[in-house]
């Protein structure tokens, strides 16, 4: 049976309702959204699902959108299901002062260290992760970098700090 | 000599029976920045923990503040032994995001540069195995065909390692006879030098027992770990993106996909061998397509896209409208549509994702590289756990980990 | 048979001959480096080093001055006595071996013949098997005084190595002695070079286990455990530096050396020169021409040595003790078997 | 040489053997002053084993007298060389099981 | 005084010291280092006495295959020597005075002992430390010693192995 | 795991034959392989005596340009600037005085013209952005200095030398660079 981005779409609102909200397709990949609470059990239904069968966590990220308040951090779940070559887009949102998401290192090892990046750069707190700590940036670091308040310096600005630019 | 010594030792570390050995930042089997804190027993490693980040360059946040034609310089820099393929990922991430239509040459020299770059990878990876087994001639003798698939890219683009190779829409000149010479000797000469490579190793008793049930991992725990490209065709799962969610016209190309059973050293290092073969051969398709073209066709490099490709530079110094685009374009003052798009191809180590959100501004609103080496390299504790030291040296090498990649 | 004669002259006329041989063994191990990374160089289709002197020649001496001008750095936490002892211990043993082997037949000069080896003693072949098993300590100690973990480990893969393939290398002596019925390397040399096939052809398996063992106890690829770069960081020398570590390097060459001349000794006629009556020149250019015949041989086998480190992977530790104890003793002690039961058939 | 220079050379080795052995805590060190004990016995072994040979030597020139002392220190060491692999192998388990080699704390053994 | 007495008296110093050094040195790695010198000195005694096979068997038995494995044994166990435990002075006291009295009262038994005056030992001469008489009385004389002592080394073998696995 | 495509092919892992057990057969094949490369040219390039030709598109050091009355290309657009990724250009522009028309081909030019070497990634951008082919990457590449200042090259570093009052060194400059 071919899987295809309207039988997702039918099957998860068959089995979530509302929960499951603002589905959209861009280019070819279907992508919704859900509460955080219920994230884990959406990723578990579509791993375990036979219908659906994404048992392949492709990728994991966080997006900082500073204008949306109340959900400023997004977490996005690209999964895969390899025998039906399809892939799928999910994310959950969180709001920048109360960061906690449920964390899906148990269903995927792979999660783990893309969580642990996650948590690095935005400052996502995954609840029951074996191992948050920050990975690609000093342990020290009291900032999480990736967050659209802490912008790049101007490009074209012309005082720069000579020292800082291998010139000291 | 007397010095004083202040350090209280942690609790325990006294009665411990095993040895903590780093093997990283910098030791000769990390080939590169990283870490691995080693608890062993002996010989027996007992456990692990892998440190990344010792090179991280923020290369996300940086790409906030690009136009898209600078991200491409970036993603040169994350598998730097195949940055081709990273370059042309990005530009087909930026093309299909921008929904621009390639004339079908462009997509066959791009397969010609992305296969190119696949085998500078594997055999980077392959003669290393080599000479993390001890044996180092291997690797001088297939790094002078290496030398080759350079001077190609150094035909095309100028650049030998970091290439910055093509430009959305294309490539930024067209290939020269000097390059498809090149590439003819090294169809012709290269075959030959893998044969010999794989003679001096495949079916060595050495090397086979050094590689062979080492480092293994089932295909349920490779995928569960997000095991891509080779390492997981050696564990016995034929995903391979170029077959799966075609790109860049590979549909037009016959190839198989290798596959191992195990996905122990020695299937890793036979499923890069055999893949090196089976990217020759798709080279030689590309190579027949392209010497198919006639005319007006056949001097075809890029699409006709003005909002993104840069005009000639002769019109850029004499036609008012050519250097309007072209100041718009280096400025990078042209709009991106609105929308995210996560777009992926078969890097040297695996599945090589872009997820690139943009708000309608003119730079990436958020762009995430989805490393398969970063993701991989989680398993390796489960792969070595139990195994000796040298395994571990040659699992190390023969996943192919590239620090680069490991720390965007 | 006696050790402790004392005739002075006879003491001067061998410590010159030990100065002469000590020195032209510095002087050929500092060309077989030069050799390892030309030897290295052309089978890997480069050139090697070519800008001290004409071809490079001048390198050898270029890296020994680099290693005497380079800084002295003992680690603070190493053992400081030992860290010096462990290369002069591993130079000391690699050199020893050169007493017993016959470098030529004899030489007269000054109205004296001279013996062409530094002691004939009779138990010569025990006394290479004395000085190869001390050969190990100048690794441990070394290893052990760097206070490094690496180093420690490489000490400990160097020792019980050097332990298990010298039981191997004993046995295949042992088959050797057992055709020749001698222990002195002389009288070896003397058997073969009068006429008889050199002892390879009656002890091809053993000739074939004693090369292995060699090259484990010479530390060479594929049994360069102690020393894998990729692993242990160069292992037991990791601390090294200057003309201590210059120590460690040339000690590996002049054991390759010496077993190259044990081997040449024992399995390929030494001095003999086959197909050539010695009897038609005179007496001291026919000892010339077998110095020559040796040197030759000797260049052969380290070549061999080379060739084969430049194209083989190494074991890992357990298939290392594996061949060592599962396949060399068996093999070994089979090759004895087989030379008793010939002899026995023979007489 | 006078066969008492011997004696008394091999009797110096093996008190200081024996002091050893009632000094040092350290198991490893005390096994290797029994070595030393061994040694110095030996040694004396194949002094009396020339002494006797040099005072047969007079009666008969093809004597073979003393040479059973010399396979006697043969013997002493083929069962050394036993005895240490056994010795060290039991000293290796104390330490894994004490994580000591102070041979006080052997009675550790006892549970 | 000729330049065996030379040697006798040498080599017998030298022993003595590294002897004593083995006992007084807290590093057990050096103390294994003045074992093996020790070793040696035993074998130039060997020599000087003309056995020379027994010499180079003390030499690949106790200073190549024996010694190697103390040095083993301490270097897998990494015993340092602030670890090395200590016996108290006056129990070391004790020790060095018993072994002095029992070295003392065994010279003078020596002393008093007529037997052993006017005896010498041949030095240098004498070819039964030869491998050829030696060989002829192992394989002959003492034949069955011999082969009992592989088995017992094969037992030993087998022990360690045995020890060393749990 | 079932197979996704048919393009699957397993890989030989066939177990060792007798032969291959015996380690010699293959040790010794791998030994004629590389002995058979003693007789093989050598690739290797010796530096600085022999130069290996780089494509005319090599993107080596920088160089500034000048048109063929000697005048200087650049009219410190700043396209360079922005283009470069690296952040390695700084520039400042002046105007062109009375006078200076043969030192300047158009009405503005680059009082400061600096790149920061160690920080530039030779991506060729700069190259490509500019619009009045003033700046281009030369053949030579490998520079090296003492100091982390030697490696800001400022204009006269980057200006190639002058057609009209030069020639000799413009004629070496472009020998070295051919």
């Amino acid at each position: 049976m071919a899987l295809s981005n309207e039988i997702i779409q039918n099957n998860l609102i068959e089995k979530f309702g509302d929960q499951v909200l603002n589905f959209s397709t861009e280019s070819g990949i279907l992508s919704f959204e859900s509460s955080k609470e219920i994230n884990l059990k959406i990723l578990q239904y579509l791993y375990e699902e036979p219908s659906l069968g994404f048992t392949f966590l492709t990728d994991l990220c966080g997006v900082n959108y500073p204008d949306n308040i109340g959900a400023e951090l997004v977490v996005v779940y690209h999964l895969h299901n390899f025998s039906e070559n399809i892939r799928l887009r999910y994310s959950v949102s969180t709001s920048v002062n109360e960061t906690a998401v449920f964390t899906a290192s148990k269903l995927f090892e792979s999660a783990n260290w893309m969580e642990r990046e996650t948590y690095d750069f935005f400052g996502v707190n995954f609840i029951g992760h074996p191992n948050l700590k920050r990975i690609l940036n000093v342990d020290e670091m009291d900032y999480f970098p990736l967050r659209k308040e802490y912008p790049l310096e101007d490009q074209t600005r012309i005082d720069k700090d000579d020292e800082m630019f291998g010139r000291g | 000599m007397e010095h004083q010594t202040n350090i209280t030792l942690p609790k325990g570390s006294i009665e411990k029976t095993t040895t903590t050995l780093n093997i990283g930042p910098t030791h000769p089997a990390t080939h590169g920045v990283f870490q691995n804190i080693m608890e062993v027993d002996g010989e027996r490693v007992v456990s692990t923990e892998q440190t990344v980040g010792y090179i991280h360059r923020a290369f996300e946040k940086l790409a906030e503040r690009r136009p898209l034609y600078q991200i491409t310089p970036i993603t040169d820099r994350l598998n730097y032994c195949s940055s081709p393929i990273n370059n042309m990922g990005w530009h087909i991430t930026c093309e299909r995001f921008l929904k621009l239509d390639l004339p079908k040459r462009v997509d066959y020299l791009r397969v010609i540069i992305m296969e190119l770059a696949r085998i500078s990878d594997h055999l980077i990876c392959n003669s290393i195995v080599g000479v993390d087994t001890g044996a180092y001639t291997g690797f001088l003798y297939v790094m002078q065909y290496r030398e080759l698939i350079y001077e190609i890219y150094e035909e095309v683009c100028g650049s030998r390692l970091t290439t910055n190779i093509g430009r959305i829409g294309g490539f930024e000149r067209n290939f020269t006879n000097t390059a498809f010479t090149k590439l003819e000797k090294f169809l012709n000469e290269y075959p030959k030098v893998l044969k010999e490579f794989e003679n001096l190793f495949a079916r060595n008793r050495i090397f086979m027992e050094r590689t062979k049930g080492t480092g293994g991992i089932s295909a349920e725990r490779a995928l569960n770990y997000g095991f891509t490209g080779p390492n997981l065709r050696a564990a016995g799962v034929d995903y391979d993106v170029r077959v799966q969610q075609p790109y860049s016209s590979y549909q037009d190309f016959d190839f198989k996909v290798p596959v191992g059973t195990t996905g122990d050293n020695y299937d890793r290092f036979l499923v890069r061998n055999a893949e090196m073969y089976e990217s020759i051969s798709i080279i030689k398709q590309a190579y027949q397509k392209i010497q198919e073209f006639k005319g007006a066709e056949a001097e075809v490099y890029h699409a006709d896209v003005p909002e993104y490709y840069l005009p000639k530079k002769e019109d850029v110094y004499t036609k008012m409208e050519a250097l309007i685009w072209h100041f718009k374009i280096i400025m990078g003052e042209i709009d991106l549509p609105k929308g995210q798009i996560y777009s992926a191809v078969e890097g040297g180590n695996g599945e090589l994702g872009f997820y690139l959100v943009s708000d309608g501004g003119r730079t990436p609103f958020r762009l995430h590289f989805r490393r398969p080496c970063f993701i991989y390299y989680q398993a390796f504790e489960e792969l070595i756990k139990g195994g000796m030291l040298s395994d571990a040296v040659v699992t190390l090498s023969s996943l192919n980990l590239i620090a680069g990649e490991l720390d965007a | 048979m006696t050790l402790l004669a004392l005739d002075w002259a006879i003491i001067i006329e061998k410590l010159i001959l030990i100065v002469i041989i000590v020195l032209t063994t510095l002087l050929i191990t500092l060309y077989t480096t030069f050799g390892e990374r030309k030897v290295a160089a052309i089978l890997q289709d480069r050139p090697g080093p070519n800008r001290a002197g004409p071809f490079g020649l001048l390198q050898p001496l270029a890296d020994g001055l680099k290693l005497i001008m380079k800084e002295e750095i003992i680690p603070t936490s190493a053992s400081k006595w030992l860290f010096i002892l462990g290369p002069g211990l591993a130079m000391t043993a690699s050199l020893m071996t050169s007493a017993v082997i016959p470098w030529g037949t004899e030489i007269h000069l000054f109205g004296r013949t001279i013996e062409l080896q530094v002691a004939d003693i009779n138990i010569g072949l025990l006394y290479v098997f004395a000085v190869v098993s001390m050969g190990v300590y100048g690794i441990m100690i070394g290893g052990w005084a760097s206070n490094n973990k690496f180093s420690l480990m490489s000490a400990l893969r160097a020792a019980s190595q050097a332990i298990s393939y010298e039981i191997a290398m004993g046995l295949a002596l042992i088959a050797l002695l057992m055709s020749t019925g001698t222990l002195s390397l002389k009288t070896i040399v003397a058997d073969q070079a009068a006429g008889h096939w050199w002892n390879v052809v009656y002890q091809p398996l053993g000739f074939l286990i004693f090369f292995i063992c060699a090259m484990a106890e010479c530390n060479r690829t594929p049994f360069d455990l102690p020393e894998a770069e990729n692993e242990l960081n160069f292992g037991y020398h990791q601390e090294y530096s200057s003309m201590k570590l210059g120590f460690y390097l040339f000690a590996e060459y002049v054991n390759m050396i010496m077993s190259s001349a044990i081997m040449a000794s024992m399995y390929f006629g030494g001095y003999d020169l086959p197909f050539f009556d010695e009897t038609t020149v005179a007496p001291n250019i026919a000892a010339l021409i077998g110095i020559g015949t040796l040197l030759i041989k000797i260049v052969l086998f380290v070549f061999l040595f080379m060739w084969i480190r430049w194209t083989i992977p190494r074991f890992r530790y357990d298939q290392l003790m594996n061949l060592g104890w599962k396949k060399m003793i068996p093999l070994a002690l089979f090759n004895m078997l087989i030379t008793g039961a010939i002899i026995l058939s023979k007489s | 040489m006078p066969i008492e220079y011997y004696i008394f050379l091999c009797l110096t080795l093996f008190s200081i053997g024996v002091i050893g052995v009632l000094t040092r805590r350290n198991a490893i060190i005390v096994f290797m002053c029994i070595e030393l004990m061994l040694n110095a016995v030996n040694l004396l072994l194949v002094a009396f084993s020339k002494m006797n040979y040099g005072a047969a030597k007079l009666i008969s020139a093809t004597t073979t007298a003393g040479i059973d002392a010399q396979i006697f220190v043969f013997f002493i060491m083929v069962v050394a060389a036993a005895e240490v692999s056994i010795g060290l192998a039991i000293i290796v388990m104390m330490y894994r099981n004490t994580h000591s080699i102070d041979i006080n704390f052997l009675n550790r053994l006892k549970n | 005084m000729n330049t065996l007495e030379i040697l006798f008296f040498a080599l017998s110093a030298f022993a003595i010291i590294s002897a004593i050094m083995v006992l007084i040195s807290k590093n057990p790695i050096h103390s294994v280092l003045w074992l093996i010198l020790v070793f040696f000195s035993i074998s130039g005694h060997y020599i000087l006495l003309n056995a020379q096979f027994l010499a180079i068997v003390n030499i690949i038995v106790y200073a190549g295959a024996i010694m190697v494995l103390f040095l083993f044994v301490i270097m897998l166990m990494n015993v340092k020597k602030d670890k090395e435990p200590q016996k108290q002075l006056w129990v070391k006291l004790i020790g060095v005075i018993a072994g002095g009295s029992f070295l003392t009262l065994l010279i003078a038994l020596v002393k008093q002992n007529t037997s052993f005056q006017g005896r010498d030992v041949l030095l240098k001469e004498g070819n039964i430390g030869l491998i050829h008489p030696l060989g002829v009385a192992l394989f002959t004389d003492y034949v069955v010693p011999f082969e009992i002592s592989s088995v017992l080394f094969l037992s030993a073998m087998v022990g360690a192995v045995i020890i060393g696995k749990k | 795991m079932q197979a996704l495509t048919n393009k699957s092919i397993a890989v030989n892992r066939s177990p060792m034959t007798f032969w291959e057990r015996l380690y010699l057969i293959n040790i010794i094949k791998g030994m004629m392989i590389t002995f058979s490369h003693m007789f093989k040219k050598q690739p290797t390039v010796r530096y600085p005596e022999q130069k290996r030709e780089f494509s005319p598109v090599f993107r080596g050091l920088h160089v500034l340009n000048r048109d063929e009355a000697g005048r200087e290309n650049c009219t410190a657009c700043g396209l360079c600037a922005v283009a470069c990724p690296a952040e390695a250009i700084t520039m400042e522009a002046a105007e062109r005085q009375e006078g200076e028309e043969h030192l300047y081909k158009e009405e503005k030019y680059a009082a400061k013209y600096e790149i920061n070497m160690l920080r530039c990634i030779f991506c060729g951008l700069c190259e490509e952005a500019c619009p009045k082919d003033a700046i281009y990457l030369s053949e030579t590449f490998a520079p090296a200095n003492y100091t982390r200042k030697g490696f800001i090259y400022d204009k006269n570093d980057l200006l190639i030398p002058n057609t009209l009052t030069n020639a000799t060194e413009l004629a070496k400059a472009k020998g070295v660079e051919a």
